[in-house]
């Protein structure tokens, strides 16, 4: 097994899509000849022919309406929003016909595609290149949502999701691209939709994150061990559907939750990670449950970036909250 | 052509049927299509059975001219999701209710149909307000550069609800849009059954001979109201639709039978007689449809339910119970 | 004073609104000569001429990007959505575009308008014509969100929303257009953004609601005045931003809350009004917070929608199993 | 001429340092223009002082032209939101980010100050892959309808990063698109300043009488990579760059004045080292701007905060607070 990285994984990952499925094909912008802005894609339209790695014009909401259409007649399209800021064009698309034609049509027509959205920020990119917009397709009925944060699950999701007859927003962490790296099997391995990861036990409390994020909870949840503090950290790696029962068994436990995102504060997605505890588990709480986010302010440029994110030291400071109340 | 003509007689009958149901409360809002039977039922004729057909709430004609169901077509109009399923080998999608949306699809479809080579080919029917939308301009765009054998078939019908084509866009045509794509853009009379057979026929004979996309400009008129919630008369002279009225699509093909002793009056009672009763027919069985109730809402948001979705079935059918 | 709906009530706001400001201007799809499909621009195009009430193409992109150029030149735009289902092809305008320009310029540049977009279900409408997803807006920094439920506040939030030097999202409750009446003054009252109204005084439980729901809300609040329980009922009329100081002092009182919305149940604006509340009140609640929302579903066509819109019996079933929880 | 081929020079120039100052790590991901300062200077140079310009990450040249300062263009680079704010009296739209949707913003603009009487109009550039969005398309439309002063102008440079033009779209040129919309449409060759800036100065001309729109669409070639980040040997032959670096626009402008004894080496020596100054002086200033604090953040949401922004902003404020 070789040690990859989330980009190479996601490149192996599309490969072996490519060899499974004879329906399944990429579009997108500047996929092909460059292999993607981010490389993603790199080297398969070389391998697979322009057939099947599609350059296409510069048009977000005609790469989702046509590859909609492509996956009703029967394709398996993986298409790419250079960035979630280019995916808001094709928002109409994805929410008006992508999410609902089998509702529509009683099952007879399916979009059995998959939306790549590179998405946050922490990489001093330009304006509209760092959103974190997960929760609005997270509120669309009819799409799945999936964000990795590791290889193997950024290769395993991918591969569940291009299977998935269902449409399937797959959200890439932009910031962690080339950070992590792990052991990734040659195999075409799948990491089953809707279930999320219990990567650290802990009884004190529980941190829930996903995607970027990951980053600074894996390393606040660190920091606290070497004071004595378990903390149960959770990948939710699927935001829809949800995996309620791990998150549930944890908070149960624990008692205390803090939930890690990017995104802004006001009905983000935090939001309704927390509403599901505080249903599920609010006898069992000691204190409230924290979020912390993004501002809801506009994603500021790269000498401003460091006041947006959510630091170790923020985690580190909710959890002792939480804790502490 | 007596087929045709039939098939347009048959469409006015189900239309003015249509209009009256709606008065009575048995449909939701209607969108009469008369004055563009010979738009529609020319060209889908020119399509094969099994081509594709992505049409808009005022195609009804169109679409089962493809082979649409009459009873689905009701079905969806008494607000119920069923008519959103043709029979499988009907490749007909649901009406599209967004304007401008559905032009891509077809686009997609006609695209998969060569990379899977077969040698269907899709037809997208729109007006002249949708070609206002960004979607226009993209789906016309992917369909150039791709060569992909769409036939784009606007029905020029002198207006968006209460917007007259003048104000839509300050192009001389719509045909003529299509330079913008270097595909071919033709023009016809949308009241001519032959001229406008004959141009579908010809951009439909192009798209599957890998000759790419054409765009067809079919000028007609809406005679009746946008949809049975919209007034005219607070937009247009009545004057307008009357003068239409004259160049009667079905009038003029009544003629050319008649002229040839194809024709009778009786003949024309009978198929009209007939439509009713099978409009009759349908919008008997959609009203019989099964009522939705828990399993309508939550088996087809996906394949199978999620977890979640289980949740809050149970959570629905809880509070149904509850009732009775 | 007249007694007017609170279509009429709107139709009065635009009136006085094209009378206060010379730079007030309205645009949209058939608002002109038919005066809009919901007849909410009345007899407004003849009053103050095509100019200032523009009947535009069909192109909902085109119509926020374009008044929104007029709002940096300093006019002030009202524009009309025909139904909230097509507002999303104008998605990219309003998050990439309206809601930024300010923190873009750094003050320089504004957009001060105004986009109108009925929305909800209840009406027996064809698909894509019973939205509810306020929820994106809410969660866009930049915009600010409110929505009437009754007559005065629909003038009252109309004048003030124009007014706003920032851009505001203006929700129109469909099913409560003609349903509602009450008295509404001739001057161009103002209603304040940012503060919710408590409708009705409670000690046992907090009811929470906004736009149409507001109306099973009342109905299902007085049906427990029947039986002796005192609902404290929100009606928070803005939703960006949230009068978090009402929600709270109400539910500090009752320890006790329940949150009625029409939207998806999953990150819906129901979500985040749960958050803020536990956020705030956790030690004084005595159950878990309840959300009475739409289902992860589409929103199904006439025949099924009594299914999926809360109705007046969850709302008090959820109170029920709030009290007795 | 001789002030043209100046802002050319200081154009070259300034793209170029940018480009080292870039490498240096100085600046964030930087889009070069190289081979488009014809277009950019000719076009600009037919505006007056106030009218408004809405252009794209490409066109800083053009900006310059037309006022806005250096410093400001540096500190948008170098990753400060003060860089997307003029000064008061020149009427540029910081550049646009997003491909295609800053069009309607022109149409918008311009309409505007036809409805308050002024004479000011706008011009928007653009480049060939934003031909494809669904915005250029209402963006026109809503321009051809309404007769707006808008001047649309596209540098056609070849490329939208690795998708040449022919596959971009179908139509021979993008000046034909301009049919579509009921507007003149003109192609020039866009690496010869005269011939844009005549063709720039009719637009602008007959958008200020009141005559509409006009598309331009100036043929020219990004001799760079699409940015700092972008590698063009993925995508294109180096030759085809090497035959565009012959057709230099500066080149052909700097032979026609020393042909008629108006430029020296001495000369243009002495623009080129006066712009480094000028260069390292504005991204010095950008580099000494204020350290971006909470109030940066948060203060520019809206006119005034909201409470909940204060409240996060104290949240903010604290945490600063705690680390030193
Ligand atoms: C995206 C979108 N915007 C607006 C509407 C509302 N609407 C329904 S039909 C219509 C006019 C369409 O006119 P046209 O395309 O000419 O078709 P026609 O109704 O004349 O057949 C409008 C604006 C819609 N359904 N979808
Ligand atoms: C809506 C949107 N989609 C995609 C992108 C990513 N992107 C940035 S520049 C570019 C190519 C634009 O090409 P062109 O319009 O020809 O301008 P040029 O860069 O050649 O000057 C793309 C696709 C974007 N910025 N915005
Ligand atoms: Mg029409
Ligand atoms: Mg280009």
């Amino acid at each position: 097994m070789a040690e990859l990285t989330i980009a190479q994984a996601l490149n192996a990952g599309l490969a072996s899509a490519l060899e499974e499925w004879e329906q399944a094909l990429l579009m997108g912008e500047d996929i092909g000849r460059t292999g993607g802005v981010f490389r993603i894609t790199d080297g398969l339209r070389d391998r697979f022919g322009p057939d099947r790695v599609i350059d296409t014009p510069v048009a977000e909401s005609g790469i989702v309406g046509v590859g909609f259409g492509m996956a009703v007649a029967g394709m398996r399209p993986i298409l790419e929003m250079q960035f979630m800021g280019f995916s808001y064009p094709a928002v109409d698309q994805i929410i008006n016909h992508v999410s609902r034609i089998r509702h529509r049509s009683r099952h007879r027509f399916t979009a059995p595609l998959v939306i790549r959205i590179p998405y946050g920020g922490g990489i001093g990119a330009a304006e509209h290149h760092s959103e974190s917009a997960e929760a609005i397709y997270a509120h669309t009925p009819g799409l799945k949502v999936v964000v990795p944060s590791r290889p193997h699950d950024a290769k395993g999701l991918l591969l569940a999701a291009v299977e998935d007859p269902d449409p399937v927003i797959f959200l890439e962490p932009i910031r962690l691209y080339r950070s992590v790296k792990e052991e990734v099997g040659e195999a075409p391995i799948r990491v089953a939709i809707g279930s999320a990861a219990v990567e650290r036990q802990g009884s004190d409390v529980t941190l829930i994150s996903y995607g970027a994020m990951m980053k600074e909870s894996r390393l606040a949840a660190a920091a606290m061990a070497e004071e004595g503090i378990g903390v149960e950290l959770i990948d939710l790696r699927t935001l829809v559907p949800l995996d309620v029962e791990t998150i549930v068994r944890s908070v149960d436990k624990t008692g205390r939750a803090v939930v890690v995102t990017e995104a802004p504060r006001t009905a983000g997605f935090a939001s309704e990670i927390v509403t599901v505890i505080q249903e599920h588990c609010l006898y069992a709480l000691h204190a409230p449950i924290r979020r912390v986010t993004g501002w809801d302010t506009v994603f500021p440029l790269k000498r401003g970036e460091s006041l947006y994110l959510p630091s170790v030291d923020r985690v580190v400071g909710a959890i002792r909250m939480t804790l502490e109340a | 052509t007596l087929r045709l003509y039939r098939a347009m007689v048959f469409a006015r009958a189900y239309d003015r049927k249509s209009m009256s149901l709606q008065r009575q409360g048995r449909l939701a809002t209607y969108a009469p299509f008369e004055g563009q039977e010979a738009a529609q039922v020319g060209a889908a004729a020119a399509l094969e059975p099994d081509d594709w057909l992505v049409a808009t709430y005022r195609d009804a004609a169109a679409m089962w001219m493809q082979g649409y169901p009459l009873e689905l077509l009701f079905a969806g109009r008494t607000g119920h999701e069923s008519g959103g399923r043709p029979p499988d080998h009907v490749n007909v999608m649901p009406p599209s209710i967004t304007v401008g949306g559905h032009m891509v699809h077809a686009v997609g479809l006609a695209w998969a149909e060569r990379l899977r080579g077969s040698s269907r080919i899709a037809m997208t029917m729109f007006g002249d307000g949708a070609t206002s939308e960004g979607d226009f301009h993209e789906a016309m765009n992917f369909a150039g550069v791709f060569g992909v054998g769409v036939v784009f078939f606007c029905q020029n019908n002198g207006w968006a609800i209460s917007l007259p084509r003048s104000e839509q866009t300050a192009s001389e045509t719509i045909a003529e849009k299509a330079i913008a794509y270097g595909m071919p853009g033709v023009q016809v009379d949308g009241n001519d059954l032959f001229a406008v057979y004959q141009a579908a026929r010809e951009a439909v004979d192009r798209a599957r001979d890998g000759g790419g996309p054409t765009l067809i400009e079919a000028v007609t008129y809406r005679i009746g109201p946008h949809t049975t919630a919209d007034d005219p008369g607070r937009y247009r002279e009545s004057a307008e639709a009357e003068d239409w009225a004259r160049r009667d699509p079905l009038e003029r093909v009544r003629i050319f039978l008649s002229e040839r002793d194809r024709w009778t009056e009786e003949w024309q009672a009978d198929v009209e007689s007939r439509t009713f009763d099978e409009v009759e027919r349908a919008i008997a069985h959609a009203e019989s449809l099964y009522p939705p109730d828990a399993s309508h809402l939550f088996d087809a948001v996906f394949e199978s339910p999620t977890a979640p979705l289980d949740r809050q079935r149970a959570e629905l059918e809880a509070l149904l119970g509850d009732e009775d």
